[in-house]
């Protein structure tokens, strides 16, 4: 460990903070996002075999881990290979491009709708401290605007492709995608200012921080008990801006076959298929950051930030653990509810949840007034 | 060198004039509109720049302030071409021809 | 903070969005009654201006010195009152020819309304830049209410795009104002310029309030940004165009007047030549354009750039009579203006067609709408003993008493005499107006025109207005002077 | 590194500007409206350069995130493929760019002879700046602000009126 | 009340009732005007006969109403020797336009208040003591006339005529209202006033830069100039009076066009006396276009009303010369023939009038023996016809002729030129009109031509001749008024003259 002290102690304030941006960039990424995604989609196949009382994926493995004892054949019926046999497929199928598109912004739309969700991740802060680290990739102090900011971002990736597809199907999903992810954007991003109106700041980790400890003795701190309106919307728009069921009318397949990715396959197919499960795993950290006390615990004292290696670790823990839970509580709804008309979904979100964040922005500010007047 | 002020306002200059070449040279109302959209941020750029090197926040209220309206005259006015669109079926400038010019 | 202070506002505000609730329960055939409801409601609202003292010497100012209630505000807000209350009489007027929507006709007449007495009151560039944008926005709509015409929308689209076009200029002008003197008030900008000598003499500086004064041009339609003027006045529905014409353009004026004579005195009085220039082309420019056409509203789009230049014309003079004048003048030409819409409106209720040769035969078929447009253009026109002519006669005066100053002397005379060269040619076309009413040959229909009682008296009041500010400039014109020296010395 | 941030981020902002307005390659008003979000977000870099991060992130919210999906709607609903049929008018262009060229030279030597801000240095920001901003907002800007509620309210009604369908 | 506030608000009174007099009630209608302006030109005479001769330098029937106190404009009435004979001959002329207005058969209630608005304006304008309203009460005359010709005018010209007229009168009447501004400009500050008497006071105390005299008096001395048909801005005069309805072009000839002449008088001159001194000469010889000019393109006329209406333009040369001799002799002689060209103008209009609604045309060539037919009407031209040659017996050749004896002080070769226009040119036009309407044969539609019969019909001429052949025998009964205040003009003009024009100056 020694020359790694002395190469980072030889940096200076700049490099090291590149340096450690850097891994934390790719460890974040590929170390955790992308196996996350990726055993998300076999967790989804698994959860809907289950409600649906089926198997689920079971076979696909490599030929030798069945021969393994006794561990061998639980793997495989685990089907945990079962997602890198879906990359190699993706990677591997015929990448076509159908003549009539629209090239450039063909090609380009599954990445715009890949990068947002994961720049996203960026202020999320999944740990407390890892030695003299801050566990956040950006600690901003307009974190949860720069959240939004990106996420917006994220439906150009999808309205383009429903662009440059130059079909009717992508074009209906793209514009469908577009309006209610605006929608909801409006009624999610007006959920939260309660929590910020009680928190007093926008940084994430500042949000954390004031969720630690409990209030007589046993419920935690956390937001969801303060604001369960405001969590009740930000869920619900998280569905909605994550096109997931019961909101996944941009590529409702009965009525727009595939939506937006009508035309797509290969490769590019699934960077919009990584895209929705990295939209996922923003929502829920970010759910997880807002509501549910980030990386604390109320007890064993895991609410200050760690000292020790050790604790670190455990907050990282902790951390992955609640957001998974939440990702679990994504898949499982999808099993659960049919899709919503696109009426309905727009009322919904117009007129049933902008007014109640509003209204729950009102009763905050004076709940909070009548605390400060006292 | 030195970035200062100056750096700043030359990148917001030249932004208002190309804003400004869409608007005269473009003849799409959707583009000329984004032109004019492209003023208002050189004009967000100075006001920032201002603000931040004179040290006063005014600046930067009336940036907020600015984008709000932008977003509310974008709104109307893109509803606007569209329903002029749906009685002419052209976004075209040369295409007002209704009154005399 | 003194929410008092914007008492009136407020009752605007909350009116508009009064009627565009209660539009929610009034059935469709008696919709256009909540117009009349909303005009009766600022005419206690108008009542109510008088009843508030007015502030002599240092003026009530709230909300971080932005919001400031003088008289000169005051003067502005009863102004607007008057104009909207009419307007809405016309709306109502006019309602059969709008298919749906009537209530938020009325209700953003209301907030424009609202952005005009604000703009009364702007103290710095932030309430400025917001006033004139709910202003301009809410003009976008109206004047392209009447989605079934053509002409309606793209005189709409073409006020967005040009009317955009001066917003930007203006935040850039603005941007560099507040860059180099460091604030967003008018009185500290005057007084930092009283400190500091370059900063008036700023390239940079004076680039900022060129800027904002070509956009503020542009709200009064004067040369070079009068462009837009001629086809949005004849595109917009009628009420719209009358509320254009006079409030829009006073509100521009308003602004003008603070911008220049509040915050940039001194840069004011540099550019005497440049202020001059621009007014003598304006008047010019409007009067001559107005000669060929034929279309009333298109003809008025002119005239009113013609009055711009007037208006220009007091302001250039610099002195405390001049801005006096102004204010006189536009006291004639509210009732003038509105006189004049208000007939061209009833009139052309029942032809598709603006020409002016619907007027044929007017005389018989409605003696009082007749007398109405004949005298709104004999005011317009500058001739007594209407209100118009007393209007011009203290530009006028006022010019030729800023050419006591030996330096400007010819260039006044010279901007006198153009002045001189527009009354004349507005002469012929108003005369054209008349000569339509009384001896073009009737060839349509010759049925009496019925009036309804609102419009009837609106039209009395337009007419009783018109005259008693012709014969009767005392009251007024103390006034007036009064607010201006309290306000600008 | 800063300044290398400044070049990288104010060369790409005026790149895509005038990629957004005069592209020569394509006509395509939906390239344009892509190229306006480039130049929005490179502005928002520039803004954090500044350190207005709440600005930044508004940029990016409101104009990149909505005003500018609005553009994109709006062209894909209307027709675009008759803009790349049309003929530019070379005698139109060569004045509008002339005017324009004008009107930059008279900026540019505007601000290189004013020496604006020689003295000044970009301080560091104290505290929150959202803080800050939102107390001035809420207390000596909070006229305007309410007006510009009373503005989206107009722009909200205005929108309904100009696209309900129910009128010939 | 002051008599003269009666004088002219009567009418304008009247105006204002027959708004709301319903459009059937022709009658009603044409009492109410008749009522009004007899009234008027009744207590016109009452007036005249009141006025203290001996005190006319001083202003009598005053009556002060504040108006606007910031700018000093008050409501300023009153008559001194200068204006007394000009109201009277407005309200004799305005009661004769109104008895004369028969004619009129369409939308008469529109006339009818148009008229009185106008006579109003006009004595208003004669009346005022107050420079604005001066002004303001002749542009309130002026509207109505271009109304009034464009409306109920006649011939294929009207509506050119109209617009002539208007573009013409306006930009006169604006030259002049500059100038009465930059005049109200050149007080000092505290004292500005637009009220007449304190203005002349003020400026023949402290005398007037004399830059500024330069320019301002051309300002006045063309804009009064265009609205009395100065050559050469003479030319939409004929035209219009062609056009006109005969009441309008009764009042405006005869009397709204001498407003210009008496702004000169009694505004130019006593402010400005430098100003004038440089300008005279100048005017005297414009004045030889008009009687030159004019009088040959009277003499070329077919139509009778464009011979009448040159010839008054022509007759202007002669006020104009008499202005401009800046003598008492000349001046007083101006105001007469001022007085005594209303009455004539008036009555040469009424006759023509008469004569197209007999025969519905003016061309001389076509008329011819209609003194058989029409003897009232007849000798009614003649007698007109000998005043306009300056005939003695007339009030126009006592004014005439002491306009010449002034003037020969002044400008010899002028005057001399002048006199044998006057003489030769217009006795040459105006006999010959008398002998093509009035002698040869009768052609035989005109048969059916009515003289004037009834003595309701006669009045008008015969109040018209009347008061012609009065001033004509007594012109002392304007004279003694008139000169007192002439002389103090005079007096004050000639002593800040320049040496060498005082050299020549008899008096």
């Amino acid at each position: 460990m020694d020359w790694i002290n002395n190469f980072v102690g030889g940096l200076t304030a700049g490099q090291q903070f590149a340096l450690f941006s850097l891994l934390k960039v790719v460890i974040v990424i590929f170390g955790a996002v992308l196996p996350i995604v990726a055993y998300a989609v076999l967790v989804e196949r698994k959860v809907s075999a289950f409600i649906q009382d089926r198997v689920g994926p079971n076979r696909s493995a490599p030929f030798f881990v069945k021969y393994l004892p006794v561990v061998g054949p639980f793997l495989v019926r685990l089907g945990i290979f079962q997602p890198l046999a879906d990359g190699l497929k993706f990677i591997l199928k015929e990448d076509f491009t159908p003549s009539h598109v629209r090239k450039v912004y063909f090609w380009i739309a599954p990445a715009i709708a890949m990068v947002p969700a994961m720049l996203a991740l960026a202020v999320i802060p999944f740990g407390s401290t890892l030695g003299n680290q801050k566990m956040v990739i950006a600690d901003l102090n307009v974190g949860i605007l720069y959240t939004f900011g990106i996420v917006s971002l994220g439906v150009y990736g999808l309205v383009l492709a429903g662009y440059a597809s130059n079909s009717k199907f992508s074009f209906l999903g793209g514009i469908r995608s577009s309006a209610q992810m605006i929608s909801y954007e409006i009624a999610m991003g007006m959920s939260v200012i309660p929590l910020f109106m009680l928190v007093g700041d926008l940084n994430l980790s500042k949000v954390i921080e004031y969720q630690a400890g409990t209030t007589l003795g046993f419920i935690p701190n956390w937001l969801v008990f303060k604001q369960p309106i405001a969590f009740v919307i930000f869920l619900v728009a998280a569905f909605a801006e994550t096109n997931r069921l019961p909101f996944d009318l941009p590529e409702a397949e009965t009525e727009l076959v595939g939506g937006y990715h009508t035309e797509y396959s290969s490769m590019k197919f699934a960077l919009f298929f990584l895209g929705e499960y990295t939209a996922m795993v923003a929502a829920s950290a970010m759910m997880v950051v807002l509501f549910f006390g980030g990386w604390t615990l109320p007890f064993a004292g895991l609410d200050h930030p760690a000292a020790t290696f050790i604790m670190g670790f455990a907050h990282i823990g902790i951390f992955v653990a609640k957001m998974l839970a939440l990702m679990v509580v994504f898949i499982w709804v999808r099993w659960m509810l049919p899709r919503f008309r696109y009426d309905q979904l727009m009322d919904l979100g117009w007129r049933r949840f902008v007014p109640l964040a509003l209204a729950n922005i009102v009763l905050t500010a004076v709940v909070l007034w009548a605390q400060n007047a006292k | 060198m030195n970035i200062g002020l100056e750096q700043y306002l030359t990148v917001s200059g030249l932004l208002f004039c190309f804003g400004l070449l869409g608007v005269v040279v473009r003849r799409n109302l959707l583009i000329m509109y984004m032109g004019l959209e492209l003023m208002l941020n050189a004009a967000n750029l100075a006001l920032v720049a201002f603000s931040r090197f004179n040290d006063n926040l005014d600046g930067q209220l009336m940036v907020f302030f600015i984008i709000t309206v932008a977003a509310a005259e974008v709104a109307v006015g893109l509803a606007l071409i569209v329903a002029l669109y749906r009685k002419r079926q052209s976004a075209h400038v040369e295409d007002l021809t209704t009154l005399k010019l | 903070m003194n929410v008092s202070l914007i008492e009136f506002e407020i009752t605007v505000v909350l009116l508009g969005m009064g009627v565009l609730l209660l539009d929610l329960w009034t059935p469709a055939e008696r919709k256009p009654g909540l117009g009349l409801a909303a005009a009766l409601s600022l005419l206690l609202v108008l009542v109510a201006t008088f009843l508030v003292p007015i502030p002599q010497g240092a003026a009530a100012s709230g909300f971080g010195g932005g919001y400031l209630l003088d008289g000169l505000a005051l003067f502005f807000k009863r102004f607007f009152l008057v104009a909207a209350i009419l307007v809405l009489v016309m709306q109502t007027e006019f309602a059969d020819r709008i298919a749906s929507g009537i209530s938020e006709f009325y209700a953003l007449v209301l907030f424009a309304l609202a952005g005009m007495m604000f703009a009364a009151s702007a103290n710095n560039f932030v309430m400025l830049f917001v006033a004139i944008e709910l202003i301009t926005v809410t003009f976008y709509v109206l004047t392209s209410f009447q989605r079934g015409r053509t002409a309606s929308l793209e005189a709409g689209v073409k006020y967005l795009i040009l009317g955009a076009l001066s917003s930007g200029f203006l935040v850039f002008g603005i941007a560099l104002i507040y860059g180099t003197s460091g604030t967003m008030s008018f009185p500290e900008i005057a007084a930092k310029i009283k400190a500091s000598h370059d900063l008036a003499h700023g390239a940079l500086f004076q680039l900022g309030v060129l800027l904002v004064l070509v956009a503020l041009g542009f709200k009064i339609a004067a040369v070079p940004m009068q462009i837009w003027a001629p086809d949005v006045y004849q595109g917009a529905p009628a009420p719209v165009t009358a509320f254009l014409a006079v409030g829009s353009k006073a509100a521009g004026m308003v602004l003008l007047l603070r911008v220049l004579l509040t915050a940039v005195p001194d840069l004011a009085s540099h550019s005497a030549k440049l202020l001059m220039t621009v007014a003598g082309i304006t008047i010019l420019y409007g009067s001559l354009c107005a000669i060929p056409q034929r279309n009333l509203k298109r003809l008025l789009g002119y005239s009113s750039i013609a009055s711009a230049g007037f208006l220009l014309l007091g302001i250039s003079a610099l002195s405390l009579n001049g801005i006096s004048a102004i204010l006189y003048y536009l006291g004639g030409y509210l009732f003038t203006v509105l006189a004049a819409f208000l007939v061209i409106c009833i009139v052309t209720r029942n032809t598709k067609d603006e020409d002016i040769s619907v007027l044929a035969g007017l005389h018989q078929r409605s003696p009082l709408l007749a007398a109405g447009l004949t005298l709104a253009m004999v005011s317009l026109a500058g001739v007594p003993p209407l209100a118009g002519f007393f209007g011009k006669f203290l530009l006028l005066k006022a010019a030729v008493e800023s050419a006591s100053n030996p330096e400007f002397r010819s260039a006044y005379y010279t901007l006198v005499a153009v002045g001189i060269v527009g009354v004349i040619i507005s002469l012929y076309y108003y005369f054209g107006v008349m000569k339509a009413i009384f001896w073009t040959k009737p060839t349509g229909d010759l049925s009496p025109i019925p009036l309804s009682l609102p419009a009837r008296l609106a039209l009395y009041v337009c007419i009783a207005g018109m005259l008693f500010l012709g014969l009767y400039p005392g009251p007024l014109l103390d006034f007036t002077d009064g607010v201006v020296k309290a306000v600008f010395n | 590194m800063e300044d290398a941030l400044f070049y990288i981020f104010a060369a790409l902002t005026l790149l895509f500007a005038f990629l957004c307005v005069a592209n020569p390659f394509s006509r395509n008003p939906v390239t344009s409206a892509m190229f306006l979000v480039l130049t929005m977000i490179s502005l928002a870099g520039l803004f954090v350069l500044l350190q207005a991060f709440f600005l930044a992130a508004v940029q990016i919210l409101v104009y990149a995130g909505a005003v500018m999906v609005l553009f994109l709607f709006v062209i894909m609903l209307l027709d675009v493929k008759e803009e790349e049929r049309r003929r530019f008018n070379p005698f139109g262009i060569a004045i509008g760019g002339v005017s324009v060229i004008g009107l930059g030279f008279i900026l540019f030597s505007t601000i290189r002879e004013s020496k604006v801000g020689a003295g000044l240095k970009l301080t560091a920001v104290k505290g929150s700046d959202t803080a800050a901003l939102g107390k001035a907002l809420f207390t000596e800007y909070l006229l305007p602000f309410e007006v510009i509620s009373v503005l989206l309210l107009v722009a909200m009604v205005g929108v309904i009126l100009l696209s309900k369908k129910d009128l010939k | 009340m002051s008599l003269l506030t009666h004088i002219l608000g009567w009418p304008l009174l009247a105006a204002l009732v027959l708004a709301f007099v319903p459009r059937n009630f022709r009658f009603l209608t044409r009492l109410v005007a008749l009522a009004a302006t007899f009234t008027s030109a009744a207590l016109a005479v009452v007036m005249f006969v009141k006025f203290d001769t001996d005190a006319a330098t001083d202003f009598q029937f005053v009556q002060i109403l504040p108006w606007v106190k910031s700018l000093g404009i008050s409501y300023h009435v009153g008559v001194d020797g200068l204006n007394v004979g000009l109201v009277l001959m407005g309200a004799l002329v305005s009661f004769a336009a109104c008895c004369c207005a028969w004619e009129i058969k369409e939308r008469e209630k529109e006339f009818y208040i148009l008229l009185l608005v106008m006579t109003g304006g006009i004595l208003g304008a004669f009346a005022s003591l107050d420079v604005f309203f001066l002004y303001f009460f002749h542009e309130l005359a002026l509207v109505p006339a271009f109304i009034m010709i464009g409306v109920w005018g006649r011939g294929e010209e009207k509506d050119y005529a109209t617009f002539k007229i208007t573009l013409y009168l306006s930009l006169g009447a604006l030259l002049a209202l500059i100038g009465l501004l930059a005049l109200y400009l050149q007080m000092p500050e505290d004292k500005r006033t637009f009220d007449l008497v304190a203005m002349t006071a003020h400026f023949r105390a402290q005398g007037m830069d004399g830059s500024a005299q330069q320019f301002i008096f051309p300002l006045l001395l063309f804009g009064f100039g265009i609205l009395v048909s100065l050559w050469p801005f003479h030319t939409w005069a004929p035209l219009a009076y062609g056009a006109a309805p005969t009441a309008t072009a009764m009042l405006h000839a005869g009397v709204l066009k001498k407003f210009g002449l008496y702004g000169l008088i009694r505004i130019a001159l006593p402010m400005m006396p430098e100003g004038a001194a440089m300008w005279m000469n100048c005017l005297a010889l414009l004045c030889l276009g008009n009687i030159l000019y004019c009088g040959l393109v009277a003499m070329k006329q077919k139509d009778l009303n464009l011979l009448i209406g040159n010839s008054s333009v022509a007759h202007m040369g002669f006020v104009f010369l008499g202005i401009a001799s800046l003598n008492v002799l000349g001046i007083t002689g101006a105001v007469l023939v001022m007085i005594a060209h209303g009455l004539l103008a008036a009555l040469s209009f009424a006759l023509s009038g008469y004569l197209y609604q007999q025969t519905k045309t003016l061309e001389m060539e076509k008329l011819g023996g209609l003194l058989r037919q029409m003897p009232f009407f007849g000798a009614a031209l003649v007698m007109a016809a000998m005043a306009g040659c300056g005939l003695p017996g007339f009030a126009n050749f006592a004014g005439e002729a002491l306009i010449f004896f002034g003037a020969w002080t002044e400008f010899r070769v002028v005057t001399v030129i002048a006199a044998w226009g006057a003489l030769v040119i217009g006795a040459v036009y105006m006999l010959r009109a008398v002998r093509s309407v009035l002698h040869g044969p009768l052609p035989q539609e005109w048969h059916v031509a009515k003289d004037v019969t009834t003595p309701w019909r006669r009045l008008p001429f015969a109040l018209l001749l009347g008061a012609l052949l009065l001033f004509g025998f007594f012109p002392a009964l304007l004279t003694r008024k008139i000169e007192p205040v002439v002389k103090q003009i005079v007096k004050d003009a000639r002593a800040v003259l320049k040496p060498a024009i005082t050299a020549g100056v008899k008096n």
